[in-house]
Parts: structure tokens; C-alpha cells; sequence
């Protein structure tokens, strides 16, 4: 990135004055912590303990027997602490915190992954913690609420504009305004203003680092192709950051597809041509907008992809053509979490398994000596209300009657 | 530089300017156009035309709340320029846009400034836009004589209100406090000091904001500013009681 | 262990006549595997790739801060695939079905994470899968029910006796002496008729290989204690083995005390005088029985430890004084669970909540320079249900009421 | 050797015995106590009377719910034990007590064995006690003429059958088939197999149980059996008809 944090025509830094000097040392903290190889080391170390880090590569023999093409590897960040790799972007920001002296964190969160995540940290390095949740994610992800408020944060329920994820960013911001002097902003994805988008794909990139050297050991070589799901876009820069040094990797990026790209109702912004350039939320990027350059309202069946930006980074990939992008359909992602447990014994996120859709659709014409890894952001257990709701359960609906009464008594 | 010879020539006559804010479309453009009279008739030196955006991050509930319903009720930004070139040919006294970058990005910053020019408008506020981040704005703004107006903060360096000051023109938005639009402000020993940083960093007229709601704020600021911002305030009051109650409100700030 | 399965007075094979040439054939494989140095190779290869082992250790230093007496270390078996250290023994099991040509496998589950654990070994490995569940913890443990369907197995709510795991094991039993020639039974810990107590311990001593190499590295020494939860005893098994080869290392294991020994509400064996030796479902050891022989209903906050019997080499190390046996009540639990949760951001399964317990009554009393070692043996995820009842969270009741009434629609 | 004795005698005048069972204290001592009136009356040859056990391992749904309605009701092994001295004191047929191991154990192998010859029982069916199991049982038991009777079963293999036919004494009782007690068995060419192989391993008599449920049953182990075994259907006729119907049902089996 340039010294100004653009990516290309992408990024920047587009924050009120207030905050002017909060990333002044936020920047430097940031390019001291990268200098340091201490820092990552103390990193590396914690990721060791506290998370499982190295997470395991695994190779899906019978997902890549039953399309019967290219080695379907699966990098398996649902065995992260907390069950996704939001983990590694808190913890690493949480030394950060440490090395800055500030006692208080606030997060955004949409699925709730990364405010599980962000409250697992304060926990553990003993930080005060808010995280604002749009009123519609609480009302869905409501077990990951539960589990934010246990570990001792407070959880805001943001009832502005669309009430998701973009509206939890924007309160997230007016609180770190107000206390910009005792309080970091622990941002989620790879998106906001500089050095949000590279500081948080620099934690995100252990995974490729890992991955890289996994399917060297497990296939002898590179693999013909990654795919990622793309949300705010930290776990696809996170294992695409090693493979963009490589030759002939190709990068897919899936977006959430919703109803469909035709039907409106989706996420996609780098695929498809409902997006455009724009600048909110401190940074520049394609954004869902219309023609005054006002956000429209997402929809994806997985909250984690449900927002109206995307990593300026990217944006700049997609733009050099480095990156493919794609979507794939909330139906679609049903049947690949389908298949995937069924097959596999693996439950992958709603949002991980945007990248499963994508990955089955063209494994069947590479061939059977080439590997591709998918990247398996997190697990899916988190999302059972929705996956019940999904597959219409009906037991878990009768459990859920039966509890709702006996709560009501 | 016409929005500073205009305002320095009115501070002769007033120890303090009054700005006062509206947002455009909430609660109507018939609202807007009838407040605007009021403030207009009843003293008001300029006021900042506050174009919504659906992503309103600097702005605190009153005015974050304007800028959905405007938007939910279906207000464009032609309709919001249309109203605004409308203001500055009925009432001669100064007004600015205020709006956040992505509004004048996706009009387009040339043909946003010409349009301001041809309108008679005379500035700019744009709370998400640093100095560094669009020489086209920057250049386009002073080639045309509309004044990209910007912000210190109290968390401003002495430096960086340096870097500022020369980037911008017209006056100086000094924010009371850190923190969004609407809460209350201190205007304590804190405030002074800052505020005497901000006149050693600029020889431009000194605007204060954020919080300030009545008569003793006012009082309080009087040889200290030069133009004190009413904000959310008066969005508070039409809510309550409606555009009617506005005249009297503003004719006993100064009085 | 004696060539006919017995632990000094305890174990032993009382199985019925038609089940006695499988038995011979499972204990034959059982011995060739072991002595086969590939098949543990080939076990560590899986559980490397589809699981994250070697499980961290983690230092909890608030929390031996909060006690100002023992570093406490916590043994990760948590973030194992599935949650728990279940995985361990069915993926082993899973090995060596393969290696006996049988198709189909069948379980019995309590808490529903060994029949999650063992319906994700059947989709892996591809075989046919049966579950057999108690109604009452159907009822309880719905979500495990809902994944174990969702990856493929039949689950069988089992409606007879208490309705718990000790009939869930009857009726498995039931089933293998009638599909013996193609089924195996996948036994859930280490009880049962040999060769499962002392296979299913060789299974989860992975945890004890790992953990003294970890503590080793971060401690330097062997802890003073190792304490872990017992239901059927695998986990204690697991971390304990390696341990019963050091001096001067003392086991703790921990079990249900429910509403306390005096209650008679609880599920302790080896720990209180209300257990008394027997014969019950295949082996011989300590069971909560009345005076005639007959099981009594055991409890716990913990559906994992509610359990009648418990592994007959446990009942041997404590007849020898080799491990000591501790209760910890629900309310004790809760408790753990919460501090848990709020310095370390770590949330215990209720079972293992029991182990921090006890180590909490104990870390203060032991100097700060000593290691002690908690086997956390599985995620608190699970039991959502259970512990927003347990905490009595209103939002959380708010929320499954309305549920249900959506669904009621 | 009483038990083997006295069934010999039986068979000289019968081609096949008649073996029937009951669970004790289901539904009530008293319809035990008619059911084996009338069994005794219809020209059983001998009874075997299950002890209730919460984990009825081996046992199929009838005969499960049987233990555990009897338990529910209160059914003590004292009672049972009790029962069975009365029976064996009233009706001059052989009487057996079947049951589960920890029974045997927490009584007391050698009380229950002294107890059982005290009260002229003539032998034990303990379905999960192998044996190698517990030399204290089978010695005593030889030791007190009371008969250990042990199972073969299709899995059994040639080998296995030799050893357990040495272990156990009074008759082998053979499962018909793989499973637990109470469904149909197909008495069939590989049924057939399976006798003639039970046939060479032992010189005992066969008794064979296990789904035997009516009188073409019985006609079909008829010269390959000694002993046909009546298990849960007599339960279930209980259930459905009530004692009365017991008698009607044993005369109709030979006949
Ligand atoms: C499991 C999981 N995957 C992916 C995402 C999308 O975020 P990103 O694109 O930053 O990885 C989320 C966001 O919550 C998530 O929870
Ligand atoms: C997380 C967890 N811990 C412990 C147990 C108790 O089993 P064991 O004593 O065999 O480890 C269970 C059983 O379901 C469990 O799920």
C-alpha cells in the first residue's frame, strides 16, 4: 500500500478530524508491530496456545471421489477458538491494544463470529468491551449474543438504517469519536480506513502462510486454485495474501449471491454489475449504492456476507484481474453444506460455505492429480437456528415451541 | 473568497455570527423553506444546508435520524441543490452544503463545485474529507470560489491545525468536543485553551459547534468565536413544536 | 490388563453368547493394531489433518492470578473437530472398522457429542450410521440431534428404563447382538466389556502423550495435579495414562455431584459411599445401585456424567489409591463456568466444568511456581439450552418464546 | 444332575418338552401364581422364572417392559425368591430362575445357590455370565446340583460350543437366531444346520427358545429338539387375554 493507505484507486483514509490522530498512532503502532519480528513471534506464540494455530489442512477424499476431478483440500479455520478465523485478526489487534496502553475495546459485529471473537479477546487480555450489533443480526445470531455477554462484554443493539452490519460500523465509529483516547476500535474485516484493510489482512495472512506449506506436504506442489468467501473480505485476503506471490494459483473470490444477482437481493459487489465506486465508512471502494451514492439494503442467508463494502484490497485485485469473483446462491449454499456434511462430516459456516458452492461447481473439470483448497472460514454450528429454519426442520421446530412454552410459563 | 469578505463584514456589526443547520427534506422541503425564513428574518448571518446520506457516521441521533427519514421519505440530491439554489436567490445572506464525501464523490466534485458556483452557494463542509484526500476537490473548490471549509478538533495537533489551515478556506469549524453532533458541550478551561490554540493556528474566522443550544452557550462564546453553530438544536425544536417556533428561539440567542 | 480383560477386581466381559466371537474378533484386531506401529501412524496422520492435533495447552494466567496460588494450564480437547474429545476414540474406532470390513456402525450417546462425534466418523468414513439416545436427553440435547441427522445418521430416541444413557447403551446392545455379523458398536468411553475400557483409553491417551510433552515446553516440569472430569472415565483416562507413569504427579478426577452427595441426587461413584460393586452392561465395576442390584437414576447438570457406571480401570487406580476422586455440585458448576468465561474467554462444557471445580478449590493452596493441568474436554457450545437455563437469561427465553411462536404459525 | 435327570425321564414320554416363562411379579405375584397353575396343568415340563433386572440387556421389548413394570410395581428379589420356593413346593415340575448376573451378585452366588437348593430350584439361566466368567458360581453350583445352564447360539462357533458344553450342565438352551428374545425366528435349512452342529458338540439335551410362538413351531423342532422354550408369547397372550387364556393356549401346543 502507498504511505496514504490506497490500494491502486482503492482505500484511503476518509475520517473525521477527531480521529485524524488516533490513526496517526495507530499507523505507527502498526508499522512498529510489522518491523518487529518479536511482535509476530508473540503472535505465533499465542495463536499456538490459546487458538490451535496451525489449523489443519484437510484433504476431502470423498467430496473429490464424488465429483471425481481435482483434490478438494479444506483449510480449516473452524477449529480456531471461537470456531472461525476472525479469531486471528482479534488476537493480533488485541497485542496491539496492549502495545498502545488502551484499556477498552469496541467492535462491530454481523454474524456475531466477530464480536464472539472480539469479546473473547477482551476477556482474555482483561479489556472492557462493547460490541454493537444491528437489531436484526441480534434477533438472528441471538446464541452468539448470549455468549458475547457471558465472557463480560455489553452488547448494543444498533435500530438505525437497515439495523446490520453497516449500521453497526457507523455507531461503532460515533462511540470511538467520543472516546478516541481510552478505546480502540477492534474492526472485524479487512475494510474501513487505512490501516484497517492491510492491518487486518497482515493477521489474516498466517492462514495462506500455513495453508501454502500444508498442500506442499500433503500434494507436492501448488494447487491449481483457492477459493474464499467474501464478505468484508479478511479470510479470502487471508489465504490469498502467500498464493498472490505464486504463479499460476488462481484466487476466487464467491460472493453472497442471494435470491440471485438478477432478483437485487444479494451481496455481490466485485461480481455483477450492481456496485460502484464509492466512499463511506472511511474508505473507498465498489459499494451496493444507488445513483446520489446511497447504500441499498443486502441480503444473503449468511449474515457474515451481508454488507454493502468490500476490502479496498480486493477492489484492487479485481480491478488488476488477480482475483476471480463469483456468487453463489443462498439456495446453493444449502446444498453445499448439505452435501458437505453428509460427505465429509464437516460443517461449514453459512458464509464458509459460499466458497464450497463455487469450489463444486468447477472441480469437475480439473484434473484428478491437481488440488484446490477451499477455505473453510468457520463452522457452522453457530448458524443452527438458521440452518434448521433452512432445511425446515420440523423436530427443531417442535423443540423450539415446546421451550418457547415452557419459558412463557 | 467571498464567503470570508461576507463574513468578516458582518462580524464588524455583531460581536458574534450565527450559523444554524437544517437537513435537507426532513421533516419537508416546505419545512426547510419556512425554518430558513425564520431564520433568515430573525438574524441569521449563514446556514449550512445539510444534504442526508444514508451513512451518516459523524453525526449523533437528531441529526443521524434527520438524514434516514429525509432519505426514507424519498429525498434526491437534485431536489436538495434545486432547494438550495432556491435559498441563496431568496434570501441574501450566505449559504453552505453540508454532506458527506460519497455525495459529492458520485455527483462528481467538478460538476458539484460549478453547480455550487452557479447557484450561489458559497460553501463547503464535508466532515469525511481530509485535507489530503482530493486535490481535484481542493483546487476545483478555491479555481471557483467556493470555500472548502474544514474542522479542527480538540484532538488536533498544533501541526496538523497548521496542515489544515492551509488546505482549507472560508472559516474554521472548530468541534467543541470529541464526540458526535447533539450531546451538550462543556465550555470549560479545557475549551479555552483550546480554542487559543486554534486562533494561534489560523488567522481565518473561528466557527464553534456541536452542542451548542441557547443563550448563555452563546454568551459564553462571545470574544472567544466568531461564529457560534446551532445544530441539532433547532431540529429538536421544529420537531417539538414546529417550523413556527423557530423565529423566537433564534432572535433570543443574541439578544 | 489380564488376557480375559480384567483391571484387578474390576472389567472383565459379561456379555451374552451370541455376541462372543465378534467380541474375540474385536479383541484380536484391537491387539494387531496395537502392536502395528502404522496403524498409530496413520491414527495421528488423521487426527492431524481432520482434527487439530496435538490440542494447545493454554496458561491461564488470570485465572491463576485470580487464585494467586498454581499456574493453572488448560489441555484444549475443546477444539477438537466436533468439540470434544470424543473425537479421539471414534475416530480411531473408525480405523480399525475399516480394517474388520464392517459397514455400519452404531452408538449410544448421553450429552449427544459422542453420537455427534461418532455420526461424523460414519459420513467420513462412509459408513451406515445408528444412534442410540435416551428420550430424556433427546430432549435436552436437541442440537446434537439435529447435526447427527444432518450428517446422515438414524437417530433413535430410546423411550424404555430412565430413558438416559444407560438405556441408550441397553438397546445398542440390542441391536448389535442382532445385526452382529455387519455392525459394529462404536462404545462411547471407556466402560463396556472389554476390549472397550482399555482400547478406548489407548484412543484418548493421545491427550496425556501430548500434555506432558506441552507443560514440559511451557513449564519445565511435570505439573503437581492433573484433574479432569469423569463420566465413563475416557477423558480422565485419556490425560491421565501418560501421568500414571510419573512420580509424583497427582490425578484428580471429578465427578457429578448434582445437588450434592447428601441429596442422593448426583451421579458419584467413586467418590461419597452410595456406590457399591456390580455387573451392569457388560463389565464389573462401581455401580449406583440399590441393595438388590438394580440401577438407580443417577443426576447431573451435566448430560455427560449422568451416568450409573464408570470405567472399571478407574475403580481399579482408585482401589489402589492411584487416582483421587472429588464432586463437584451443578451449582458449583455454573459458577466455574462463569469465571471461566469472563477471565479467559473460554467457555468448558458443562461436563468439563466439573475438573475446574475442583482445581479452583485447590490452586490457591499450592505454591505459584507449581503447574497444575485441567483436561478441558470439550466446548460449552453444546449446551447452550442448558446453561442460558442454568444463568436463567431473560433475552435468551425471549427470544426461543418468539421463536416459537413463529414456528407455531 | 436332578435337573437332567428328571428331563430325561420327561422325554421318554414326550417327543418334545415343553419349557415355559415367566418374569416375576409381572403382572402381579398372583397372575404368576394362576399362569403357572394353568401352565403346570396343560403339561409343562419345566419353568423358568425370570428375576426382574433394570438393564434386561438381552431381552427384546416384551419382555424388557415385563423387568421393568415388575420393578416399577416394587418387585424385590426377596419376593422372588420367595415365589419361586412356593411354586417349586406346590407343583412337582422342574422350576429354574432366570436372570441377570448382578442379581446373582449382589445376593450372593453362594446364598442364591444354597437358597435355590433349600427350595428345591433346579436350576439358573444367567444369559450374561460367560463360562469363564466366575468359577465361584459353577462350582458351587455343581457342588449343590444346581444345574448352570448355558447357551449356544449360531455365532457359536464348534470349538466355542465344546467349552461351554463343559462349563454348563441340566440342558443347552439354543438361540434360535441372532438378537434379543421375543421377534419370530425362521426355522429354516440353516436353523437346521445350526442344530445338527449343537447336535455333535454336546451330549446334553437341546432345548431351543427364542420367537417359538405356536404349535407349528413346535411341530417343526419336533425330533430336532428336545426342548422348545416359550418365552414372550405367553406375556403377551397375559397381556392381551388375561391368565385364563394361558391354559387353552399350552394344551394347543403338542396336541
Ligand atoms: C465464518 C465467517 N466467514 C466469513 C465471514 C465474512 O467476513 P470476511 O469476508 O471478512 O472473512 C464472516 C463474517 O462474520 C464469518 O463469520
Ligand atoms: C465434553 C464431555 N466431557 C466429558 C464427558 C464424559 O465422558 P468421559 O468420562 O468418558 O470423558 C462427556 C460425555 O458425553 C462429554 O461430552
Amino acid at each position: 500500500m502507498t504511505k496514504d493507505g490506497y490500494f491502486g484507486n482503492w482505500g484511503g483514509a476518509f475520517i473525521p478530524e477527531v480521529l485524524h490522530q488516533t490513526f496517526k498512532e495507530l499507523g505507527e503502532y502498526y508499522r512498529q508491530a510489522k518491523e518487529d519480528p518479536a511482535f509476530w513471534q508473540e503472535y505465533l506464540d499465542l495463536m499456538s496456545t490459546y487458538s490451535c494455530r496451525p489449523t489443519p489442512l484437510t484433504h476431502a477424499r470423498n467430496l473429490s471421489n464424488h465429483f471425481g476431478g481435482a483434490q478438494i483440500y479444506i483449510k480449516r479455520e473452524d477449529l480456531n477458538h471461537t470456531g472461525a478465523h476472525k479469531a486471528n485478526n482479534v488476537m493480533g489487534q488485541g497485542l496491539l491494544v496492549k502495545r498502545m496502553g488502551k484499556k477498552r475495546v469496541i467492535a462491530e459485529t454481523g454474524a456475531g463470529q466477530h464480536g464472539v471473537a472480539a469479546a473473547t479477546m477482551a476477556a482474555k487480555f482483561g479489556f472492557d468491551c462493547t460490541i454493537y450489533m444491528g437489531e436484526v443480526d441480534v434477533l438472528r445470531q441471538r446464541p452468539n449474543v448470549f455468549w458475547m455477554e457471558k465472557m463480560g462484554a455489553t452488547v448494543v443493539a444498533v435500530k438505525d438504517g437497515s439495523r446490520t452490519l453497516k449500521d453497526a460500523i457507523n455507531e461503532a465509529f460515533r462511540d470511538w469519536v467520543t472516546n478516541v483516547d481510552t478505546t480502540h476500535y477492534v474492526f472485524g474485516t479487512a475494510c474501513g480506513p487505512a490501516p484497517f484493510p492491510e492491518m487486518v489482512s497482515w493477521f489474516q495472512s498466517i492462514v495462506g502462510i500455513e495453508a501454502i506449506e500444508q498442500i506442499h506436504t500433503h500434494h507436492g506442489r501448488n494447487p491449481v486454485r483457492v477459493y474464499a468467501c467474501v464478505g468484508g473480505g479478511s479470510n479470502a485476503m487471508g489465504i490469498f495474501g502467500r498464493f498472490l506471490l505464486e504463479n499460476g494459483v488462481e484466487l476466487v473470490g464467491v460472493e453472497a449471491g442471494g435470491q440471485g444477482i438478477a432478483s437485487g437481493r444479494h451481496a455481490a459487489r466485485l461480481c455483477g454489475t450492481d456496485a460502484s465506486p464509492g466512499v463511506a465508512q472511511g474508505y473507498r471502494t465498489m459499494f451496493l449504492q444507488n445513483g446520489d451514492g446511497q447504500m441499498l439494503e443486502t441480503h444473503s442467508v449468511a449474515a457474515g456476507l451481508d454488507y454493502v463494502g468490500v476490502s479496498p484490497i480486493l477492489s484492487d485485485l479485481w480491478e488488476q484481474g488477480k482475483v476471480r469473483f463469483e456468487s453463489a446462491t443462498d439456495d446453493e449454499v444449502m446444498e453445499a453444506l448439505d452435501l458437505t456434511m453428509k460427505k465429509e462430516g464437516i460443517i461449514p459456516a453459512l458464509e464458509s460455505a459460499h466458497a464450497f458452492v463455487q469450489a463444486f461447481k468447477e472441480a469437475p473439470d480439473l484434473p484428478a492429480d491437481e488440488a484446490i483448497i477451499i477455505n473453510m472460514s468457520g463452522r457452522g454450528d453457530k448458524d443452527i437456528f438458521t440452518i434448521a429454519d433452512a432445511f425446515n426442520d420440523p423436530s427443531w421446530k417442535e423443540f423450539i415451541i415446546r421451550r418457547g412454552r415452557e419459558y412463557s410459563k | 473568497m467571498q464567503l470570508e469578505d461576507y463574513l468578516k463584514d458582518r462580524r464588524k456589526h455583531q460581536n458574534i455570527l450565527l450559523m444554524t443547520h437544517i437537513v435537507l427534506g426532513y421533516p419537508s422541503f416546505d419545512a426547510n423553506r419556512e425554518v430558513v425564513r425564520q431564520m433568515v428574518e430573525n438574524g441569521v448571518d449563514c446556514i449550512e444546508m445539510q444534504i442526508p446520506f444514508s451513512e451518516p457516521m459523524a453525526d449523533g441521533p437528531v441529526i443521524m435520524k434527520a438524514n434516514l427519514d429525509s432519505l426514507a421519505g424519498g429525498t434526491r440530491v437534485a431536489e436538495c441543490l434545486d432547494f438550495g439554489a432556491e435559498m441563496a436567490r431568496t434570501h441574501d445572506i450566505a449559504f453552505l452544503y453540508m454532506t458527506y464525501y460519497n455525495i459529492v464523490f458520485k455527483y462528481g466534485e467538478e460538476q458539484l463545485i460549478e453547480r455550487c458556483a452557479a447557484d450561489n452557494i458559497q460553501g463547503l463542509i464535508i466532515p469525511d474529507l481530509p485535507p489530503d484526500h482530493s486535490e481535484l476537490f481542493f483546487s476545483q473548490a478555491h479555481a471557483k470560489g467556493i470555500a472548502p471549509i474544514l474542522i479542527y478538533s480538540p484532538t488536533s495537533s498544533d501541526q496538523r491545525m497548521k496542515e489544515v489551515d492551509e488546505a482549507g478556506s472560508g472559516f474554521i469549524y472548530c468541534v467543541a468536543r470529541r464526540g458526535v453532533t447533539g450531546n451538550k458541550s462543556e465550555l470549560n478551561v479545557d475549551f479555552d485553551t483550546y480554542l487559543q490554540r486554534c486562533r494561534r493556528a489560523t488567522e481565518k474566522m473561528l466557527a464553534v459547534g456541536f452542542g451548542i443550544q441557547n443563550h448563555d452557550d452563546i454568551a459564553a462564546l462571545t470574544g472567544k468565536a466568531d461564529i457560534a453553530v446551532i445544530g441539532s438544536e433547532t431540529i429538536r425544536l421544529v420537531d417539538a413544536e414546529g417550523p413556527a417556533a423557530v423565529g423566537g428561539f433564534i432572535a433570543g440567542l443574541r439578544s
